[in-house]
């Protein structure tokens, strides 16, 4: 029995499972860095636990201070959310080990999932399509050489134990192989301490889509349908919907049976999302499966009306799938968009206090976020601030809700991708539903020339509060968003 | 007063109900200053603000769009002299790939910024010359060094 | 077709409705009395013009500064949202006489439901039961005194114009009933200038069930099924939910039939409520129609997975229902609180101006509201701030999530009755589905004696922001606010 | 400093880390003053605090509950008299149903004002006597307006 839950983690994620665990009459426990005290999260839970000073890597990514935490706080079971821990089968280990639950899957199916190598091996004995790549066996430049002749140009290079696209390069003739090689052993060595590499055939504009998958401990796995999650910025999502403009119902249900049948190889339970490749001949392949919940779970929990923070739980606690989940239909459309602290041209990272906040509400609106007036954006953390999730009786309802309430959305002080999701939004090739992968970085958001009404309201404003000189002291300089003089790509969020 | 945003620098001269922009004059007034935010009518036209301030930077939401301003000094030297990169990020320089008063032509990478777990190309915004190249690989730098002089 | 709409309303109504226009594409036009302008609705609307100054009777209900309006503003129709003139058979002629659409049903059947008791004898003509009552023609003492004898005690006298309870009262034993006759009459001249009044049987405990009904011009005419309106405070609903926890299946389609047989009978277009009474042997009687879009219309919307006013909007277009209506079924459990700025004891009217205000957010959460941090409250309009409105798999994990979102629902500087829905939300007969009209004016919330940690903060934010000398010179007195030192009714919101 | 909400009035003295209500002491620390507001910790457990000010009113939400607070002024007198009771809201006397000098019983009706179109009635908290009443019928009051004071 689930009295007391500690959540791994920060940001929007953190709030959003502990807004579930409230409704459950369990009590939420948070944890944060020194730097975290007065974050947005911390705030939303009846009790929290420091992990100290330091970085991500000693607070957030420290197994022991975690486990640390969760004794202290007497807590039941752990909640990893996304992305930290959130898939790392040691921390899993460790959390049975010290006797709480872990909500989440099994370490060993997260580490048949883990790496990617495995992976596509297990996929393939499983009889799950992956996409064709090189041998794993095959390092050394020469073995390489021969298996780039097999898969075929063009070929991305990818790190074994990569993710998020990093130390990924594409290929497009044998001559530029072996530099491709070298960097990308280069930068995997640097970002997972792991040079072991392989190929694998670069589909042309894809479709990005995935399943959600649910288990329980009796060996029961479903899915529920799919997100399509082809607007992608630099291998990073920024928008997800569902039902995917791409699938017909046949299409759907082989895809989605490929998808089960994946979870069922490594016995899944909990929640988690196989994630496939659409090409342009309408095959598929299996990617990867992500073994946690998803950032865009929201987009599924609208289209058929449940909670899957509550299910993971309950099925943590030893509940079989819920009842009824099995004969779920989607109603109306979803989507997802993301809102980055990032330049929405450059994708830079952005920082700053919050000075001004405020969500869009109404019919089919809802907002995940993790921040509020007066939070501070850092940069050492994923740049993601908060989620907008518009439900609409169909698709086109539902853009028209989104570009209303994206349009709703205040928030001052930290620079974000909004008008890149904005153009996005109105976008052809998205409105149209005929978009894959390779839109986003097709698109260049409006340069954002400020109104006449804009510029009377800086001068007035600056006006009224007097010349900066003081106020600066407050606030970081300008220094802070730097390209402006030097090369104009600076322009207005 | 001097106004910018983004690379448009405009003179900005304000009256109790009218503004000129670089000399272009238009009339205003504040419709209300309410819960909304404020409602600035301009010709006739309604627009919904909201505003606020960090130092020297000015955020305004404006009918759903959100713009960044600065004020620029009359006095005392520009923040960072035109030619400078500054560093968008804290982070670690992973490689240099140009030298002092080499040549480079606009888009040639310059070096390489290690942050966030994530490396960042840094590349000429245009063809010059590399003035100054202050760091060294492996150099820790704040968010706002200056890494490349370009003349 | 419409491409500009007036919305002849304030508060949240007018900001949900324009939300809804801006979705269409439709430019939403807002109205305001000198005094509302700075009001949230106004700052929601691209457009907006004055009716002047003047109380609510001099603006927002006056017929030709609003018909002015509509022409200044060039629109092509007017929404009257609730309350107002949204059930004026005048208004609705004369914005058909100025050449706009009316986004309402036709000025014949707003009539013929108008007053009670013309439309308690249309509906007798159209086979819908009526609760027994007295014969419309019988005025005079001598004639009520012996229709009372027939209705039967007890009795309610009510004023053929009323409305909301007023100009009502109930009257247990016959001796009693001169004087309540002679007070009703007082009143109903004093409220709508009409002393007719009528006799109607009174029903004890009874379950307050309304249908939304929908019509179109071709003759179609549909419900929506039903919203449970039992939690009541004062003949004032403060909570609704769907589905009723009193009705079975059989019961619900006799009542639907009922309801669609009522809006048949006058020629109903757009949206309309059928609202009845349901007794203790489950009898149910037609108590009124509403003519209008309803208050607690998002309950509806939330467990169809539809946009009412969408549909208002293209139906007064000329549109036909939306496809698929006939076939919609609910899905999950939907609460609606309405946040009201009164006293949660007695339930006065509260005003000031809102210093904090917060939304609560996540899964199945919803708020209309009709104020922002710095709004002023006014006791001149409804005293209704916002409604936060929760959608959930069943009716617990509703219940578990009003909760949830009630306490993360930040309002200071104008007191509230948040503690009397949350004293709802806990009382054992909401909590068990078995509850009628009289379970509210059971309730008190519990007096709310602060904790040590409320006692702190507000001495840290008096020492920190210094003596209320000055501040208090901006705001009002705490006299405001009476009740405290002489009775002690007064209790912290 | 003396503190009242609603009717219980309680002395409040506060040290840097400390406060003692009533003269009962409970230390108490600032855990973060952040993006939700500002969390404290007394005795161990945490609360989740949001504080506004009006004049000498302050509002307190507190883990989901909302507190009214009023300062009282140890200088001066009160600020309305034991006894009176005022207009809830601007209205009219509609009706008054007792005079000066006559007994009241607790709940009996004083007066009827009618205001937002519609009637409230105004009763005796207590037992007493009525001490003055110093409108008429069809008076207009403003809010806080005494309508009756009972001795």
């Amino acid at each position: 029995m689930i009295r007391s839950l500690l959540i791994a983690n920060r940001g929007e994620i953190a709030v959003r499972i502990a807004r579930t665990a409230r409704e459950m009459g369990i009590e939420a426990v948070a944890v944060y860095s020194e730097a975290d005290a007065g974050a947005f999260h911390v705030g939303q839970m009846p009790r929290a636990v420091s992990l100290g000073p330091g970085s991500p890597r000693e607070t957030y990514l420290s197994i022991p201070r975690l486990i640390e935490a969760a004794r202290e706080a007497r807590v039941d079971a752990v909640h990893p959310g996304y992305g930290f821990l959130s898939e790392s089968p040691e921390f899993a280990r460790a959390v049975e080990g010290a006797g709480l639950l872990w909500v989440g899957p099994p370490a060993s199916a997260i580490e048949q999932m883990g790496g990617k190598v495995r992976s596509r091996a297990r996929m393939r004995e499983a009889g799950v399509p992956v996409v064709p790549g090189s041998d794993p066996a095959a390092q050394s430049d020469e073995e390489l050489t021969a298996e780039a002749g097999r898969v075929g140009f063009p070929l991305l290079v990818k790190a074994s134990s990569g993710g998020g696209g990093k130390g990924m390069s594409r290929v497009d003739r044998l001559e530029d192989l072996q530099a491709a090689l070298a960097e990308a052993r280069r930068l995997a060595v640097a970002a997972f301490g792991d040079g072991t590499v392989y190929l694998e055939r670069l589909l042309e504009r894809p479709h990005h889509v995935e399943f959600q998958i649910f288990g329980d401990r009796a060996g029961h796995v479903l899915h529920l349908f799919e997100r399509e999650c082809s607007a992608q910025r630099r291998h990073q999502k920024i928008i997800e919907e569902t039902p995917s403009p791409a699938l017909d119902p046949p299409l759907r249900s082989r895809m989605a049976e490929a998808a089960v049948e994946a979870a069922r190889a490594v016995g899944y339970v909990g929640a988690g999302t196989v994630e496939l490749l659409l090409d342009e001949k309408r095959n598929f392949y299996f990617l990867e499966m992500n073994t946690r919940l998803q950032v865009e779970h929201p987009i599924t929990e609208a289209t058929l009306g449940i909670d899957l923070v509550r299910a993971q739980i309950e099925i943590a606690d030893g509940a079989r799938l819920p009842d009824g989940w099995a004969r779920l239909t989607p109603r109306g459309h979803a989507i997802e968009l993301r809102l980055y602290a990032e330049d929405p041209i450059t994708c830079l990272p952005r920082s700053g206090e919050v000075l001004e906040y405020a969500e869009p509400s109404g019919p089919g609106v809802r907002v995940d976020s993790g921040i509020a007036r007066g939070s501070q954006v850092g940069v050492e953390f994923d740049p993601l601030l908060a989620k907008l999730v518009v439900l609409g009786p169909d698709r086109k309802a539902a853009i028209e809700r989104a570009r209303r309430a994206l349009s709703d959305w205040i928030v001052l002080g930290v620079e974000t991708n909004r008008r890149l999701l904005a153009a996005v939004l109105s976008s052809e090739e998205f409105v149209a539903g005929r978009y894959t992968t390779d839109l986003v970085s097709r698109l260049s958001p409006p340069s954002g020339e400020p109104p006449a009404a804009a510029w009377v309201a800086a001068a007035r404003l600056l006006e009224r509060s007097g010349p900066g000189g003081s106020a600066a002291a407050g606030g970081p300089t300008p220094a802070g968003d730097p390209w402006g003089e030097a090369t104009g790509w600076r322009v207005s969020a | 007063m001097r106004i910018a945003s983004g690379d448009r620098v405009r003179d900005v001269r304000l009256e109790p109900r009218a503004v000129s922009l670089d000399g272009e004059r238009f009339e205003f007034r504040v419709a209300a200053d309410g819960a909304a935010g404020e409602i600035l009518e301009i010709e006739g036209r309604r627009h919904r603000i909201r505003v606020a301030r960090r130092g020297d930077l000015v955020f305004v939401w404006c009918d759903g769009e959100v713009y960044e301003f600065m004020t620029v000094r009359s006095t005392g030297r520009p923040r960072t002299e035109a030619g400078d990169l500054l560093a968008p990020m804290p982070g670690r320089i992973r490689q240099t790939c140009v030298s002092e008063g080499e040549a480079v032509r606009a888009g040639q990478l310059l070096l390489i910024l290690e942050a966030m777990k994530m490396e960042h190309a840094i590349r000429a915004p245009r063809d010059g010359t590399v003035r100054r190249l202050p760091h060294r690989e492996g150099d820790l730098v704040e968010t706002g060094t200056p890494l490349v002089e370009i003349a």
